[in-house]
């Protein structure tokens, strides 16, 4: 392993992390403020430059002592969270040229989200660990950064659910450790592959505890109740990030720890595994949609429907311990269409609400008199949430569960039966919001702006929404050929 | 663990730390809890004592019981009018049915695994080793990269504590709509 | 040729949406033109559909989603039989229809416009896909103009009924995914003919769950008993065009889709079913009639006898026989050409009177008398008078199940009986006694969008009653091979 | 066979479920957040303890085994827990700022 090699994999995390102190740099330099938002973008840009590099040169294996791991996987979502970061940045500066501690926010939001990219290559528990509370860390801060009263207990709650959840994870990390006797993944994956009967208990018991920690991450049951406090309380650029980034880095790690960790598919415990995660959808969708029923703030919707959304992956996750790389490849595919369609309407709210300074879905009543654009965009998105077609949100839907269909497990046919009705439910409050938009008259007939940046990005993520709606076979082929990394070879 | 003194160690220790733990859960006064948890800490530290890591024991004492618990009298001192006692929330049931829930599966999970099975004879004590230069040589070696990392998480949450007190220097941003 | 005819109403969608917006008047004369254009492509299709000649025609086909690891390889293909040519020349017809109904729309014409020829296509897109997932597709396509053209351009309660339409048919659809899946997994395709000729025997789930799942949706889009309370609500506070193509075409995607798929690729299960349906059917027949007798809005009476005449399509399904099945197959031809006129006649009296309360009308012959003389054709149609389509369909359709189904047939013409009863009551009701002073000043559809609705549909009426091989011909053929497999089950 | 009068690593794992236990139900159930930081730091001692008695009784590992990857799993979740209480701590004084108490059902602004 030369010292370049080792640059080359680990290159795009340290990007963003060398980018967010220059970051911090630049801001304690007065008068150069203006300059952190486009400094983020610079970094983000040397990531995602240093990881097509990376792919070209087909570079892949453990490095750093088996500490990280560079694959397809990996590289996916590197793209995926930088895409993502990215689009926040661009969509929200207008907001951020508000805020005070902007060098912070932009530093905080740069270590966050290279704190993932290590995330979706650890191979180690340590480094998992690690790499997965820094970016929780980052996150709190930035929940609270806007420090008024709302932002400030959406930190709160949001830090120590987190950390509950975190000493939840540690515990089942403490159990699988104890048992194969290293923090490496493939070492764990090979003592499961050869667990005595005699460990299923306490094997099942590790994971029961890993999943609901990591559940926290992915906002599924039970670790959910933090998501429409923090959406609704957290400034809006922290709740689009944390709705897809964070969303992505738990599945991520999911994939990596529960189909490759936890000795792939086969195993004394495959079923069972697939079976927790069968349940914990069921309950984040039931969840999430009934709660986001009753709900009248545009933000906790997006909270609960960000739940029920985690809910629908999870279907794909239970899938994987029945199918091979059906699973997976719908799990990621669901995750680049849910960045698409959830940044977008998160944008949107973002812009709407500044303007208006509520979140109240009244008040969102004719907006297409007011700001067609961005009405049209999260109608588009909105719809795309549901799974209606000609959306990329239809694909993901039939896709993931098509995979979970196809391992011809009966319980993961009734799984999919619930989240088919689960669907039509949901249906009931996206179709609402976009009614209430598109053909309610408003109550007041000024225009709504929406600054350049957000414009950009909302035309890009529709424009996303509605291409792999109807081509949705390129970004197919990449979350298959990012799924057969993770299989052992 | 052949030596009786260790033995008695253990359950001494070990009561030491659940009793603790038991009265931070109990105590009217939230200063009074902190006391307990100091001792459930060293306690712990004792425990730790007891299974040879002597470098994780000492540093216990230090972090838990030493710095985090002064953030924690900082924290309580911070905050002169909120209130003292170490009330329970609404939420004391489902977090009592959760707590027993899994203390009893996972003590039960313990006892009733053949953890033997792990390598195929009975467990026997390792011989103890020094392991101070041992983890050191660890963490510059092998977990380098989490180390590096922790050593960014540690600053940064610094930076991001420093960010949330420091008074504010201009107006209120309105950060999101409320 | 298909495709054509599919991308033509979205095209025209697309443009009436990006007009000017000092324009937006000129967006109904798009609507036409487009409308009109892929009425003249259907036309084109049934002329030259060649009924002797086995299996897909115009078949335009590519392949759309090429995922083969994942088992997700699904083509975009499109083709007509005849089972659906027809279907295809009854969306074409009614579209202009329903254009034409709504030229004097003013409110947000350049929307309203936009989403009629959205969900032209959406329809055009079920009846001509031959892949699951694109049919699946296109089902759920057609759902959100239809909510949006409800709940905006209604009337009454139409949040309410827009919405109950949406669960009602997103909960059956939703159900139906799970067995279009289930059958794509077992078998690896999501060909329909691939699927009809290698049948699955044996799946994940037992195969009657499956076959249940995916009738679900059709028996609601059908609808039938006990599935049918949308359907009311909906008619009732739809807008003329949005009944007209509710009846007239979305119903007929249940029927097609049992035609289509349930049948041929579930033989087994749908034979074992038989009585349920051949039950479901009567109680449709016979409920749905009844309930039209105690209607005193005029609309809702229309919508009702909707659900009867609906269970017509269903007996004729549940016979299981090449009779039968043609018989089904006509009855969705002609409801929808006659139910839509009714609609049309509907809508013209209500656009002058404001009301749709029968007891309010009296005499509406003397000052409407093309109206009326068109709501008398429609309603001898309707009631399946001989020398008209009605006619012809019912028939054969009792035919088929008299022998399997006698009590459920024996329903089914004493529903026509009813209907009778009803359709008459009404014509007497509303043309005929006294001309009140209150409807002294209505006028008579005199304009020439409101004449040519008309007259196309009566045309197409009388044609097919007189001379049924126009649309036997086509039926029969495709029928046959559906008839082939169902009967070789037992 | 377990000795009569013997510690072994059920022992431990038996203590650190009580203690993990009774930190969970700190942390659930507390109104104050500086006590809920306590249950979570409970909670974070005892999986640190079970850390320690798997590597202490290392000779269970299958050969290959890190008995001191434990430790330095331990040593990391002591500095990840001293960052988070940090900062709970400073969010915590935060809120008390702006609305004078600290107490979980009090602070209820954010609800649908």
């Amino acid at each position: 392993m030369t010292a370049l090699a080792a640059a080359l994999y680990i290159g795009p995390a340290v990007a963003l992390y060398i980018g967010a102190g220059v970051v911090l740099l630049a801001d304690l330099v007065q008068g150069r403020r203006a300059a952190t938002g486009l400094l983020s973008l610079v970094a983000l840009a040397v990531a995602a430059l240093w990881a097509i590099v990376q792919m070209g040169s087909g570079a892949e294996g453990p490095i750093l002592h088996g500490a990280l791991v560079a694959d397809r996987f990996s590289l996916f979502f590197t793209f995926l969270l930088v895409a993502t970061t990215a689009a926040v940045i661009v969509g929200t500066s207008e907001w951020a040229s508000r805020v005070e501690d902007r060098g912070e926010f932009y530093a905080l939001l740069l270590v966050s989200v290279g704190s993932m990219v290590l995330l979706a290559q650890s191979n180690d528990l340590i480094t998992l660990f690690v790499a997965l509370e820094t970016t929780s860390l980052a996150q709190f801060i930035l929940a609270g950064i806007a420090r008024n009263e709302r932002s400030s207990e959406a930190g709160l709650k949001y830090l120590l659910t987190g950390s509950i959840a975190a000493a939840v994870l540690l515990y089942g990390f403490a159990f699988l450790f104890g048992m194969a006797g290293t923090t490496a993944l493939p070492g764990i994956a090979e003592f499961v592959r050869h667990a005595p009967e005699g460990l299923r208990l306490p094997l099942i018991m590790s994971f029961v505890f890993v999943a609901a920690g990591i559940g926290f991450k992915m906002a599924i049951v039970p670790f959910h109740g933090w998501v429409p406090d923090v959406y609704q309380g957290a400034p809006t650029p922290v709740g689009s990030f944390l709705s897809v980034a964070s969303k992505a880095a738990g599945f991520a790690v999911v994939l990596r720890l529960f189909y490759s960790g936890l000795g792939g598919a086969e195993t004394l415990i495959t079923e069972d595994w697939g079976k927790l995660f069968a349940v914990l959808a069921v309950a984040s969708m039931l969840f999430g949609n009934i709660g986001a029923l009753v709900q009248t703030n545009v933000k906790r919707i997006l909270g609960y429907s960000s739940i029920a959304q985690a809910g629908n992956i999870a279907v794909g996750v239970a899938a994987v311990a029945a199918a091979s790389t059906v699973g997976p490849s719908g799990v990621l595919f669901f995750l680049g269409t849910y960045a698409a369609t959830n940044l977008g309407a998160f944008i949107a709210v973002n812009a709407v609400s500044e303007r208006l300074g509520s979140d109240d879905i009244a008040d969102y009543a004719g907006l297409f008199k007011r700001s067609p654009m961005t009405a049209v965009v999260l109608s588009l998105c909105l719809v795309s949430l549901t799974g209606l077609p000609p959306t990329a949100g239809f694909i993901a839907k039939v896709y993931i569960f098509n995979g979970a269909i196809q391992t011809g497990q009966w319980w993961l046919v009734a799984l999919v039966a619930v989240a088919v009705v689960n669907t039509a439910i949901s249906a009931f409050y996206y179709l609402r919001w976009v009614r209430t938009m598109i053909l309610d008259e408003p109550t007041d007939d000024r225009t709504i702006e929406t600054p350049g940046g957000a414009q950009a990005v909302l035309l890009l993520a529709s424009v996303g929404v509605l291409f792999f709606g109807v081509w949705p076979t390129p970004l197919i082929e990449a979350a298959q050929r990012a799924a057969a990394a993770l299989l052992p070879a | 663990m052949e030596s009786p003194g260790v033995i008695l160690a253990f359950y001494v220790l070990a009561a030491v730390t659940v009793g603790g733990c038991l009265m931070v859960l109990v105590a009217r006064n939230l200063l009074h809890a902190l006391v307990f948890l100091v001792l459930a800490f060293l306690g712990m530290a004792g425990l730790f004592f007891t299974l040879s890591a002597d470098f994780i024991a000492v540093a216990q004492i230090l972090i838990y019981a030493g710095s985090i618990a002064v953030l924690m009298v900082f924290a309580i001192m911070l905050t002169p009018l909120a209130a003292r006692d170490n009330a329970n929330s609404l939420f004391l049931l489902p977090g009592l049915a959760a707590g027993l829930g899994i203390s009893g599966i996972v003590a039960f999970v313990a006892v009733v695994t053949p953890w033997g099975e792990l390598k195929g004879d009975a467990l026997a004590a390792a011989d103890p080793v020094t392991t101070v230069s041992a983890i050191g040589d660890l963490l510059l070696g092998r977990y380098v990269l989490p180390f590096e990392v922790a050593s960014i998480l540690l600053f940064f949450a610094l930076i991001g504590a420093i960010v949330l007190v420091h008074d504010r220097r201009g107006p209120r941003d309105s950060g999101g709509a409320s | 040729m298909l495709t054509l005819f599919l991308l033509l109403p979205a095209v025209g969608a697309l443009l009436a949406l990006f007009l000017p917006k000092e324009r937006a008047q000129d967006a109904k004369w798009i609507a036409l033109v487009f409308s009109g254009l892929a009425f003249l492509v259907s036309i084109a299709v049934f002329v030259l559909y060649n009924p002797h000649v086995e299996g897909y025609q115009f078949v335009d086909t590519f392949d759309w989603i090429t995922a083969d690891t994942a088992g997700f390889a699904i083509s975009y293909t499109v083709g007509v039989d005849g089972l659906s040519a027809p279907l295809v020349l009854l969306l074409g017809l009614l579209s202009v229809v329903s254009v034409l109904v709504s030229w004097r729309i003013d409110v947000k014409e350049q929307q309203y416009f936009a989403w009629l020829l959205f969900m032209e296509t959406a329809v055009a897109g079920v009846f001509l896909s031959l892949d699951l997932i694109q049919f699946f597709l296109f089902w759920e396509l057609e759902l959100l103009p239809m909510f949006m053209l409800i709940s905006q351009w209604g009337s009454g309660r139409r949040l309410y009924s827009a919405t109950k339409f949406l669960i009602y048919t997103l909960a059956g659809s939703a159900f139906m995914l799970v067995g279009f899946l289930v059958l794509g997994a077992t078998a690896g395709t999501f060909e329909i003919a691939e699927l009809v000729a290698t049948p699955v025997t044996e799946a994940a789930v037992p195969l009657t769950l499956v076959f249940w799942a995916i009738m679900l949706a059709f028996l609601v889009k059908l609808p039938t008993f006990p599935l049918h309370t949308w359907l009311p609500d909906a008619h009732t506070d739809a807008p003329t065009a949005v009944s007209v193509m509710l009846a007239g075409v979305l119903l007929k995607m249940g029927g097609y889709g049992i035609l289509r798929i349930a049948l041929p690729i579930l033989p087994q299960q749908a034979h074992d079913a038989r009585w349920i349906l051949a039950t479901l059917a009567g109680f449709s027949v016979l409920w749905g009639a009844v309930i039209t007798l105690r209607q005193t809005d005029l609309k809702r009476l229309v919508a009702y006898s909707s659900v009867s005449h609906m269970g017509y399509v269903l007996l004729g399904v549940s016979a299981m026989g090449a009779v039968g099945l043609s018989g089904a197959a006509m009855q969705m031809f002609t409801h929808g050409t006659i139910t839509g006129l009714l609609f049309v006649v509907v809508g013209l009296i209500y656009d002058r009177t404001h009301t749709r309360e029968i007891s309010q009308m009296s005499g509406l012959m003397h000052r409407m008398p093309v109206v009326g003389t068109v709501f008398v054709i429609a309603g001898l149609a309707s009631l399946g008078l001989p020398g008209m389509s009605g006619f012809v369909a019912e028939l054969t359709t009792f035919l088929g199940s008299l022998e399997v189904h006698p009590v459920a047939t024996m329903a089914g013409i004493f529903g026509v009986v009813l209907s009778a009863g009803y359709i008459l009551w009404t014509v007497q009701r509303v043309l005929h006694g006294p001309a009140t002073e209150k409807w002294r000043d209505l006028t008579d559809a005199t304009s020439w969008w409101e004449i040519t609705a008309m007259a196309s549909l009566v045309i197409v009426i009388l044609a097919v009653g007189i001379y049924p091989p126009l649309l036997t011909n086509a039926v029969e053929a495709g029928i046959a091979p559906i008839a082939q497999i169902i009967e070789g089950v037992s | 066979m377990i000795p009569a009068l013997s510690v072994t690593l059920a022992h431990y794992l038996v203590v650190s479920a009580l203690i993990f236990g009774i930190g969970t139900v700190i942390a659930l159930s507390k109104r104050n957040a500086v006590a809920v930081l306590m249950g979570i730091e409970l909670m974070l001692n005892a999986v640190n303890l079970t850390l320690l008695a798997f590597s202490r009784f290392s000779s269970a590992f299958a050969p290959g085994g890190e008995p001191l990857s434990g430790h330095v799993f331990v040593v990391f979740v002591l500095t990840v827990a001293a960052a988070e209480a940090a900062v709970a701590l400073a969010m915590a004084v935060l809120v008390y700022r702006q609305r004078e108490t600290v107490d979980l059902d009090r602070i209820n602004l954010l609800r649908g």
